[in-house]
């Protein structure tokens, strides 16, 4: 037989059985030959076939119980996602939590559970340290003298923001309910509510705007304009 | 795999086999002549489908066209079938009496004169073509579908042994919309409960806030003066400024100052209280401290 | 990246799994590059690749759920030898059954037996079912609503397919006209003939042509359901 075909053989041999074939496995499969096939040249092929799959992401290896084909460990990481398992979602709470971070940082965790009126689980903490959106900037002087935290620059890169102030203003958070409605989410009956709180009418922007302008003519107060700004 | 499925002899009885010659005797003679091995026997009406595999290979054995059925030859030699089986107590499929009597009736029809006009639609004779002509055809086509390349007989899955996997569950995905969507909610909760007043807020400030937080607990303190980047132009060092006035308001930073004059420094808010403290909070005049 | 990298990838890819991959599929283990890569070049380098595979005894192919590497029929020979079973053999019972799902789905199980001649055992139905090669898509709207039978994806791939319409043409029915003529009887209005045994007379080719338009408008199992149900 001649050795492209022995070659191919043993290629497709190897590729067709999940577990590792020996060399005296390999050799069988040609038992039925009427030109004898040589054990020998079962190697010689293995080996050619072998330095053919040089580079090629695939190789053929020798392991303790005969000879297999392998996909390389350096294409692991685009392998692994074939198996990757479906991702959880996350709770609201911590959609709220990591939102108050964002909009009120510096805050320690009883600011925001003061806000939510409910306890944040240190679950929810740990989650968003661990995916590196929100970490510790320091820790407020009060009694315990809890952590203060603040969102990152990987919480920025991950929606594409460029700075925390490009995220969009109190006052247009109204017109998410269109954008909620698109995106399936369920949606809170916000207007009247927000129709009664006069401030939040108010384009953020505008404020700030307004604010440094404002700063930049008076020279002189600036805690009057801290105060304006900050309550 | 169909274990569950007996296995066939190959498709198609083969004639030539002892079982034809058996079953080719006529009927006509004295049942108790007619030597049929029981086994072969049962073998034989295995290899049919049914009545109308059975028919089909009556009408090919003669080379006879399916649309040209001597129905009278063919009846006969069908229930001559149906006589051994029953001889043989085989247990019979309810179809091939069905089919017999069917054959017995068009056998019957044929014989009676034809009425001038043919109202009946129903003529069994074309039923039985109809019928043997559809079976016919899926016939083929199973054994068409049986010489299609197949996988695991003609053809073989090719795999690789993996690498070891990265054994990473992905992480959750969110929207901005989803993220601001649930800050309204609690904006919405809190305006309810009109503890909070959060709406104001420069979120560019707050994010001064944060950052100079982060500086201050990794270097410690900081001059005030290197606080402020001119790159940033005036509004950058307003907003710097402003954030170092609420820090301080909310007891997150120091700033103090050694004597009237000397540098102003920040630091991280804690127990210390060697230096004296500016605090913001009184009515001192925070003036004097902004160079 | 480079063409040769996502080859490469893609030869692992499809090795690494059992099942057949889209190009979609194989375009996702790209999404988290930094460099984009565009679906065009997943589909390039699968050219590419399958042009590399020729006259190696291992193709990459295109069957109904995708692409997948397998061996070549011309070495099932060899090939065989490594597995001790010998590959299923399929009844003509079986067979029939599956060869009526496939060219008159979707179809009750009455309808199969109106057919063949002969009841359908319950265990062939329980493997067809079991090697996914059909599956129920609905149910009649008849007395005892019985279930109906179509062919599935699964069977496809098996059969080395990528459509329904690459199945083997059914043979040619002569038209029952002319069956009268010979036969010497009247000659019937054909409609009248075929009325009496109800949808297996619809002309063979047009429920070709029906079953393939279903099968590739593929708008899942409801749709093709509630169209047998009118039906």
């Amino acid at each position: 037989m001649a050795p492209d075909q022995i070659k191919k053989i043993l290629e497709a041999a190897l590729m067709a059985v999940d577990k590792p074939l020996t060399v005296a496995h390999l050799h069988a499969l040609f038992a039925n030959e009427e030109e004898p096939v040589e054990r020998d040249q079962v190697k010689e092929a293995l080996t050619t076939l072998q330095s053919e799959y040089d580079d090629r992401g695939v190789s053929i290896v020798e392991v303790a119980s005969g000879f297999r084909v392998q996909i390389d460990q350096e294409l692991s990481p685009w392998i692994s996602l074939l198996f990757e398992e479906r991702a959880p979602k996350y709770t609201r709470a911590l959609l709220e939590t990591l939102a108050l971070v964002a909009y009120r940082q510096p805050i320690t965790r009883s600011e925001i559970e003061e806000v939510r009126g409910v306890a944040v689980s240190t679950n929810i903490i740990k989650t968003l340290l661990e995916r590196e959106w929100v970490r510790v900037v320091g820790h407020k002087e009060v009694p315990g003298r809890p952590a203060m935290y603040a969102t990152t620059k990987e919480f920025l890169d991950y929606f594409n923001l460029r700075r925390i102030d490009e995220l969009p203003p109190l006052s247009e958070l109204k017109d998410l309910d269109s954008i909620a409605k698109e995106a399936g989410l369920p949606v809170d009956p916000v207007e009247d509510v927000e129709g009664e709180s006069g401030e939040s009418e108010i384009p953020e922007d505008a404020v700030d705007e307004e604010l440094i302008s404002q700063e930049l003519s008076e020279d002189g107060d600036q805690r009057d304009a801290g105060n304006v700004v900050l309550h | 795999m169909p274990e569950n499925e007996p296995e066939n002899p190959d498709s198609q009885p083969d004639m030539s086999v002892p079982v034809a010659m058996v079953l080719g005797q006529p009927y006509s003679d004295a049942p108790k002549d007619l030597y049929i091995p029981p086994d072969a026997l049962e073998v034989f009406l295995e290899t049919f489908e049914g009545p109308l595999d059975l028919l089909l290979y009556l009408i090919k054995r003669q080379n006879l066209d399916i649309l040209d059925i001597p129905v009278a030859a063919i009846t006969s030699q069908y229930m001559q079938y149906i006589a051994v089986m029953e001889m043989m107590r085989i247990e019979l499929a309810a179809e091939y009496l069905v089919m017999a009597a069917m054959l017995a009736e068009i056998k019957s029809r044929l014989l009676l004169p034809r009425p001038e006009e043919e109202d009946d639609e129903d003529d069994p004779r074309a039923e039985l073509i109809r019928r043997l002509q559809a079976y016919e055809q899926f016939k083929k086509a199973a054994e068409d579908l049986d010489t299609l390349t197949r996988m695991e007989r003609d053809v073989f899955d090719a795999g690789a042994g993996l690498p070891v996997l990265e054994n990473r569950q992905p992480l959750p995905d969110i929207t901005l919309e989803e993220m601001l969507t649930a800050f309204r909610s609690v904006v919405m909760r809190a305006n309810l409960s009109q503890h909070h007043n959060i709406q104001r807020e420069a979120l560019s400030v707050r994010e001064r806030m944060s950052n100079l937080l982060a500086t201050l607990n990794e270097r410690g303190q900081i001059e005030f003066l290197s606080l402020f980047t001119p790159e940033e132009g005036r509004a950058g060092c307003v907003v710097s400024f402003l954030a170092m006035l609420e820090l301080c308001k909310e007891s997150m930073v120091e700033i103090v100052q050694e004597k009237p004059f000397a540098p102003i420094y920040l630091k991280p808010a804690s127990a210390s209280e060697n230096t004296d403290r500016v605090n913001f909070n009184d009515d001192s005049d925070p003036d004097s401290d902004y160079a």
